[in-house]
């Protein structure tokens, strides 16, 4: 095994490098991907199209919205995947064994979270709203704010966190997010064009075309920052627990 | 040239053994009203053929077809000289054989007849549809249904004899038909340009050389297996395990028939037997005919099991006419075609004869019928009259087909092929002669046969007796299925 | 309305899905007849969508996420590219879908208990990711579609029994491997073009004529091998058997019809539409050849791996790798004939597949009995279940009128007119395999154990049949069973129209 | 000898060094893929897989004189005026006019931004990656706790025995 494997591994290495002859090199600026028109199009016409300084997230939640999408459906599908895979339901009164119990860390532990995990929260919704103008978005704020629960889990014991953010309201947050990001695409079909078509909400955004496209990008990225709060949360959750959803680690 | 002319004739014979399936099957509760339904549609069915008949005769072609199910082959009917004899042939003997079976299978009291005669009508479909097929596809498709439709028959009893019989009957009849017919069929409609209707030309051309034309020709010679040309036989033997109105019928007229009924197709209407002379391949279908003919007259030879011998001489039979066809005369096809009614008419008395010896004694074995000429003189004579036919002696009619055959050997200067024949004829005497002789003429072994005459019943009794006349009229009267032959052989 | 048909099918399931989930767990009631209503209403939108298209002129529409225009020949955002074929596969995918959510009607909450919920929500966008798959125009899109078909079948794959974790654990390695090789291929391509829409990709290396880069070549090779591993094309066909075999059973029915079928239409996707089929077929490569070979020894060995199986769910499991070499190879041919043929195979063979997968779940259900053994006696039986079976089983082996022979003969027709006979003879070897394999269980079936002969095997008693009697087999199951075997005939009976779709649309991508 | 050594090092390998940082790493995570006994190994292994994949998308958007893709922060003092303006004019409805004006100082040099896309299609593969990685641990889970181990050999010698297969 261990030889066929090495085998493997060296015809597919050789294959991949043997590609990379004619490959630009490291920091090219004339190769076609970094000269070519859809890159150019994306640096040269983001701000005046869209009013977002910050290409990424333009190109992220307007270009290919569509795309990010279905990133935040895969998150919302390992969400309920692991809980349909893991998740066990009754059988309580099995005692967990090798845990550490639920009344979580120890007192300074405590005593810090409860002190970072405000700064944390707010520091993810920032994350989340500042995206258009510095490195963020919906998936970085999100993440930090499900960590945040996690860390709440980890230090106050799983049945605090679940009690804030029950499996319940998981779910419903994973799936709220989704509508949300789903809901104004379809509102864009509703108002007449294409799903996704934020320029088709204008009429109902202020601030002119380009404003409804960056002001929706907000509002999708909100509708990410949910579900992907939601299901690391829930992932943290089931997996820590092999889904009895009992005793935190 | 033949005028083609729209016909719903063939179509109508064609549905109405297909209609009554789901009759049958719904009266399977009151047989005498299901076998009532397998008459009607056996007399209809035969009263639509006759229709065709006269029109035929003046040299029209009927011509029906529905649903182009691939660009340019719709399913279609096309009836001809060589179509309406072969119909005539399977669909008159539907009747006797409806009413053999009536007899056979209420005195043995076979469990599941509903399903018996439901099959039957839907093999009679099937035979139809093929006699009637005018092109390639149609052919094939219900050549196949008459392999699936025939074997809940075969393996009848269900046990465990009959199931390895179903067996090798399926497997050699669609695998073959899947491995060699499908791809050549392929090959030929690519060939043609998306087109393989029969017409009255051949279907190619000389541009397919002399190797490609080989194979395809063998292809469809080996991959219509039904002719049971050696190797691809032994499904044949095998199949004898199946009721004997079954074996009658099917493996005396219907299934056996169709298949050499499709390699005269293929010889006539696909390559031509133009195209064949310049290709010069069909020697090599001679040669394992004729190898057929002596190797399987030679185990018939040592078949105990009458059924079994009979089988053999089946094999042996149909090789005669794919023989005829490969010569390539007029004379050698008017033989073949001839003897698929002749050989038809009577094989299926030695048939009835063989079944109504185990209906009324319960023999299975050549070596069991020493002296039954007292019991059942009935049927032995005709099977007597039988052998004669299948023999080809005077005064039945496979005299005359054998006479075409033999001529169209002698006129192709094959002097080797006309020895197998005669050898074969021989042979075809010895094995059929002694039981006849030992019927009649040698001495009950000690209180075997005991009491008076023990025939089968009536049902069972007259279609033999009819068919063994049939065999008889056609020596005396052979016009009609002489005409139709020369439709085709005279092109 | 009708310009926005692609994306608002895509959108009912999806919104399905999610309402599933809100519903929460112990509501496999009320999700089933969400998930009714989207996937019929998608398979309705999916008819209307079929309609337009054959009504257009130029046989193809598209859709523009988010309205961004072609700026000038490129394209910034992601579009749907709709033609025919796409709408006849998503048209496939939505009926099969719809079928096996009413077959799940009452195996649910016998197979996966109080998260029926949870699994309507996956199976739905399971067929939301296909359908996407199907009909994006954009390379990475893709990607992430595939991946989204990819997870949710893990996970349906995982909530079967231990066996099926394993498998599905496999799976996951194995899917990985293939997705990221795709990933990487269509990485090679962007740093070579510098887009990611099939099209521009397309146009760019005809300008620039990149045929002969290196990357390039290997691109194709690692989007193929990527793509091969996902349709379990035959050396990486090993994490197939046992996840579509062991996975709970109205995941199989579903599985076992669509996902690698997709896959081989994301295959004549990439071939003819991202690459070409100058570059595809070129003559100077071996390509054609050697994969052609390949997909012989796929389809011999998927033939006898399935000859030696007692195993019903995994017999079938290795017959669709056996049908996965048919359409690789009918795309490999290199001819009209042959990629219509193996597009034309995606549909029946879903079909038959489709309803092999139910009538052998049900008699796995109904006689607690995974091995071939389960057929005896069940003709007198479950008469509609083995109708059903012999259909699909007939289907397979090819013969007319039923929609295998069809697509049997269009593979062949291509293979005799390139003269790879290797490939014509391989189908028809499979076809005898197919009919041995299929004939014994109906032999079986037909006339159940020979009375007097003890089986070798320790056979459980037939009369120890579950509770409810073998006949009571649920409507919800019959249905779907008896439809999908319609469907085979009618696939089969229609052939000439949905043929001459298909090459119509063929004729505009190969010029 | 040595001299081939060298130039090949300078002519293949240093210019285009991220590449083949992306296939050693890539190789050490198929490798382990293949051949590692334990699921939990197969699973870092994959985790190694998918980030090399990341790493080659992240380097083509490489330009060498480039910075982030966000136009505030690239330091020109005129964008960030722009951006300012920008603030300003999303709540005083700025007039058509007005925009057009913008336009044109708004030349951007777009060799002094990394290119954007890859970081697009990096983000969507990390979630992927997270996602499939997450659902991979269930899974395993799942198997652990219904075989009591994670090693491959003595699951399928749990299986043997019973296994009908």
């Amino acid at each position: 095994m261990k030889f066929f494997g090495l085998l493997s591994v060296i015809i597919v290495g050789s294959l991949l490098l043997s590609a990379t002859k004619d490959f630009p090199d490291w920091g090219d600026q004339d190769s076609p991907a970094n000269e070519g028109p859809v890159s150019s199009f994306y640096i040269e016409k983001t701000e005046e199209k869209t009013k977002v300084p910050n290409m990424v997230t333009a190109v992220l939640a307007d270009y290919r919205g569509y795309d990010t999408m279905f990133e935040t459906v895969v998150i919302f599908i390992a969400g309920i995947g692991i809980i349909a895979v893991l998740r066990t339901y009754g059988n309580n009164d099995s005692t967990p064994k090798n845990q550490v119990g639920d009344e979580g860390a120890g007192l300074l532990a405590k005593i810090t979270c409860s002190l970072i995990l405000p700064f944390i929260q707010l520091f993810a919704l920032y994350v989340v709203a500042h995206g258009h103008h510095s490195p963020g978005g919906g998936f970085q704020g999100g993440v930090m704010l499900g960590a945040s629960y996690i860390l709440l889990a980890l230090a106050y014991g799983l049945a605090r966190a679940k009690s804030c953010f029950s499996e319940k309201r998981t779910l419903v947050f994973a799936a709220v997010g989704i509508i949300i990001y789903v809901g104004w695409g379809v509102l864009c079909l509703i108002m007449g064009k294409e799903f996704l078509n934020y320029s088709a909400l204008d009429s109902i955004l202020p601030g002119g075309v380009e404003m409804a496209r960056s002001h929706s990008m907000l509002a999708v990225e909100i509708g990410v920052a949910l579900t992907v709060t939601a299901v690391m949360f829930s992932m943290f959750s089931n997996l820590s627990t092999k889904g009895r959803l009992d005793k935190g680690l | 040239m033949a005028s083609v002319e729209f016909s719903l004739i063939p179509f109508l014979a064609w549905l109405v053994s297909l209609l009554a399936v789901p009759a049958i099957i719904l009266l399977g509760k009151k047989p005498d009203a299901r076998e009532g339904i397998t008459f009607l549609a056996a007399i209809v069915k035969f009263g639509f053929v006759l229709l065709m008949l006269p029109l035929v005769r003046e040299g029209k072609i009927l011509h029906f077809s529905f649903s182009e199910i691939i660009e340019g082959i719709p399913i279609e009917f096309r009836v001809d000289g060589l179509g309406i004899l072969f119909a005539i042939v399977a669909s008159s003997l539907w009747i006797l054989t409806s009413l053999y079976a009536l007899g056979y299978m209420r005195s043995l009291k076979e469990h599941d007849q509903t399903r018996f005669f439901a099959c039957f009508a839907l093999s009679l479909s099937a035979t139809i549809g093929v006699a009637f097929a005018g092109n390639l596809l149609t052919l094939y498709i219900f050549y196949e249904i008459l392999s699936l439709s025939t074997y809940p028959l075969v393996t009848h009893h269900g046990d465990k004899e009959a199931r390895s019989g179903g067996r090798t009957y399926l497997s050699h009849l669609l695998g073959t038909s899947v491995a060699f017919v499908l791809p050549a069929m392929i090959y030929c409609y690519w060939k043609k340009g998306g087109d393989i209707n029969f017409t009255d030309g051949s279907l190619l051309t000389t541009d397919i050389g002399s190797g490609a034309g080989l194979i395809v020709l063998l292809a469809f010679t080996f991959g219509f297996a039904k002719n049971g040309l050696m190797p691809f036989h032994s499904w044949l033997p095998n199949a004898m395990v199946a009721p004997t109105p079954v074996s009658a019928l099917l493996h005396a007229v219907a299934v056996v028939k169709v298949g050499v009924f499709c390699v005269i197709r293929v010889f006539t209407g696909v390559f031509g037997i133009d195209l064949l002379e310049k290709l010069d391949i069909a020697v090599v279908v001679s040669w394992i005919a004729a190898f057929t003919v002596i190797t399987s007259s030679l185990i018939a030879l040592s078949q105990d099991n009458l059924k079994r011998r009979l089988a053999f001489s089946t094999i042996g039979q149909l090789s005669y006419i794919i023989l005829g066809v490969s010569l390539l005369l007029p004379l050698g096809v008017t033989g073949s075609i001839l003897h698929v009614a002749m050989h038809a008419f009577g094989k299926i008395t030695l048939f009835f004869c063989a079944g109504a010896i185990y209906v009324a004694m319960h023999k299975k074995y050549v070596s069991e019928l020493v002296g039954i000429g007292r019991k059942m003189p009935i049927t032995m004579t005709a099977f007597a009259i039988g052998s004669l036919s299948v023999i080809g002696l005077p005064v039945t009619g496979g005299l005359v087909s054998k006479w075409y055959l033999v001529m169209g050997t002698a006129q192709s200067d094959q002097i080797a092929l006309l020895v197998v024949f005669l050898i074969s004829s021989i042979l075809n005497a010895c094995y059929f002669l002694p039981i006849v002789y030992r019927a009649f003429f040698c001495r009950p072994e000690e209180s075997l046969y005991e009491g008076g005459r023990q025939e089968a019943p009536l049902a069972c009794l007259i279609p033999l007796c009819i068919t063994a006349l049939l065999s008889v009229i056609s020596f005396f009267n052979p016009g009609l299925f002489i005409e139709l032959a020369g439709l085709i052989s005279n092109k | 309305m009708t310009d926005h048909l692609p994306i608002l099918l895509l959108l009912l399931p999806l919104f399905g899905s999610l309402i599933c989930v809100l519903l929460g767990r112990n509501n496999a009631a009320h999700s089933w007849v969400v998930a009714m209503i989207s996937l019929g209403g998608s398979a309705l939108l999916s008819l209307l969508m079929l309609i337009k298209v054959l009504g257009l002129k130029s046989g193809d529409f598209r859709y523009r996420m988010g309205g961004w225009p072609e700026s000038s020949s490129y394209e910034v955002g992601i579009e749907l590219r709709v033609d025919v074929l796409a709408c006849l596969i998503v048209l496939a995918v939505m009926i099969v879908g719809f079928l096996n959510t009413i077959y799940s009607k009452t195996r649910v909450s016998a197979e996966v208990g109080e998260k029926g919920s949870f699994f309507y929500a996956l199976i739905q966008l399971l067929i939301v990711g296909l359908c996407g798959i199907i009909m994006t125009n954009d390379a990475f899109n893709l990607y992430v579609l595939i991946e989204i078909t990819s997870l949710t079948s893990y996970a349906l794959i995982a909530m079967g029994n231990r066996r099926a974790a394993l498998s599905s654990f496999n799976y996951v390695i194995m899917g990985t491997i293939g997705a990221s090789f795709y990933l990487l291929g269509v990485g090679y391509l962007y740093i070579k073009t510098g887009t990611l829409n099939i099209d521009d990709i397309h146009n760019y290396l005809r300008s620039e004529n990149l045929w002969a880069s290196q990357s390039i070549v290997v691109a194709f090779i690692l989007i193929m091998l990527g793509v091969w591993t996902k349709m379990a094309f035959f050396p990486l066909h090993g994490w197939l058997p046992n996840a579509y075999s062991y996975a709970p059973s109205m995941t199989g029915t579903f599985m076992a019809p669509l996902m690698t079928k997709v896959m081989v239409y994301v295959m004549i996707r990439v071939m003819l539409w991202l690459f070409g089929s100058d570059f595809v077929y070129s003559t100077e490569s071996i390509w054609s050849e050697l994969i052609i070979w390949m997909s012989v020894v796929a389809i011999v060995a998927g033939s006898f791996l399935a000859l030696a199986r007692n195993d019903i769910k995994k017999m079938l499991t290795y017959l669709i790798i056996a049908e996965v070499g048919y359409m690789v190879g009918g795309a490999w041919l290199g001819n009209l004939n042959g990629q219509a043929g193996a597009f034309y195979h995606i549909l029946s063979d879903a079909a038959m597949t489709f309803c092999l997968f139910i009538a052998a779940s049900i008699v796995i259900i109904r006689t607690g009995e995974s091995r071939l053994n389960a057929f005896d006696d069940l003709f007198r039986k479950m008469p509609i279940t083995m109708i059903g079976f012999t259909i699909g089983g007939l289907s397979m082996i090819g013969l007319p009128p039923t929609c295998g022979f069809f697509s049997k003969w269009y593979l062949i027709k291509g293979g005799v007119e390139t003269g790879q006979w290797e490939f014509v003879v391989a189908l028809l070897f499979s076809s005898l395999i197919n009919a041995v394999i299929f004939f014994k269980i109906f032999e079986r079936a037909y006339f159940g154990k020979i009375k007097g002969i003890k089986e070798e095997v320790t056979v459980q008693d037939r009369d120890t049949i579950p509770a409810g009697g073998i006949k009571s087999v649920p409507l919800s199951m019959l249905i779907p069973l008896c439809v999908g075997s319609l469907s085979i005939l009618i696939i089969g009976i229609m052939n000439k129209n949905i043929f001459s779709w298909i090459t119509k649309a063929l004729e505009m991508v190969n010029g | 000898m040595d001299i081939i050594i060298a130039s090949f090092i300078e002519e293949v390998i240093v210019p285009k060094f991220n590449y083949w940082i992306y296939v050693i790493l890539m190789m050490i995570g198929l490798f382990a893929m293949i051949t590692k006994n334990n699921l939990i190994k197969k699973l870092i292994g994959m985790a190694i897989f998918q980030t090399a994949i990341i790493l080659l998308y992240v380097s083509v958007g490489v330009k060498s004189e480039a910075n982030i893709p966000i136009i505030s922060h690239h330091g020109h003092q005129e964008h960030v005026e722009n951006a300012q303006d920008e603030k300003h004019s999303s709540k005083l409805e700025v007039s058509t006019d007005d925009k057009s004006d913008k336009s044109d100082h708004h030349a951007i040099d777009k060799d002094k931004f990394a290119n954007p896309l890859p970081h697009v299609l990096m983000l969507t593969a990390i979630v992927v990656g997270v996602s499939t990685l997450g659902l991979a641990l269930a899974i395993s889970q799942k198997v652990h706790g219904s075989f009591g181990t994670l090693e491959e050999d003595e699951i399928l010698d749990q299986l043997k025995p019973g296994g009908h297969d």
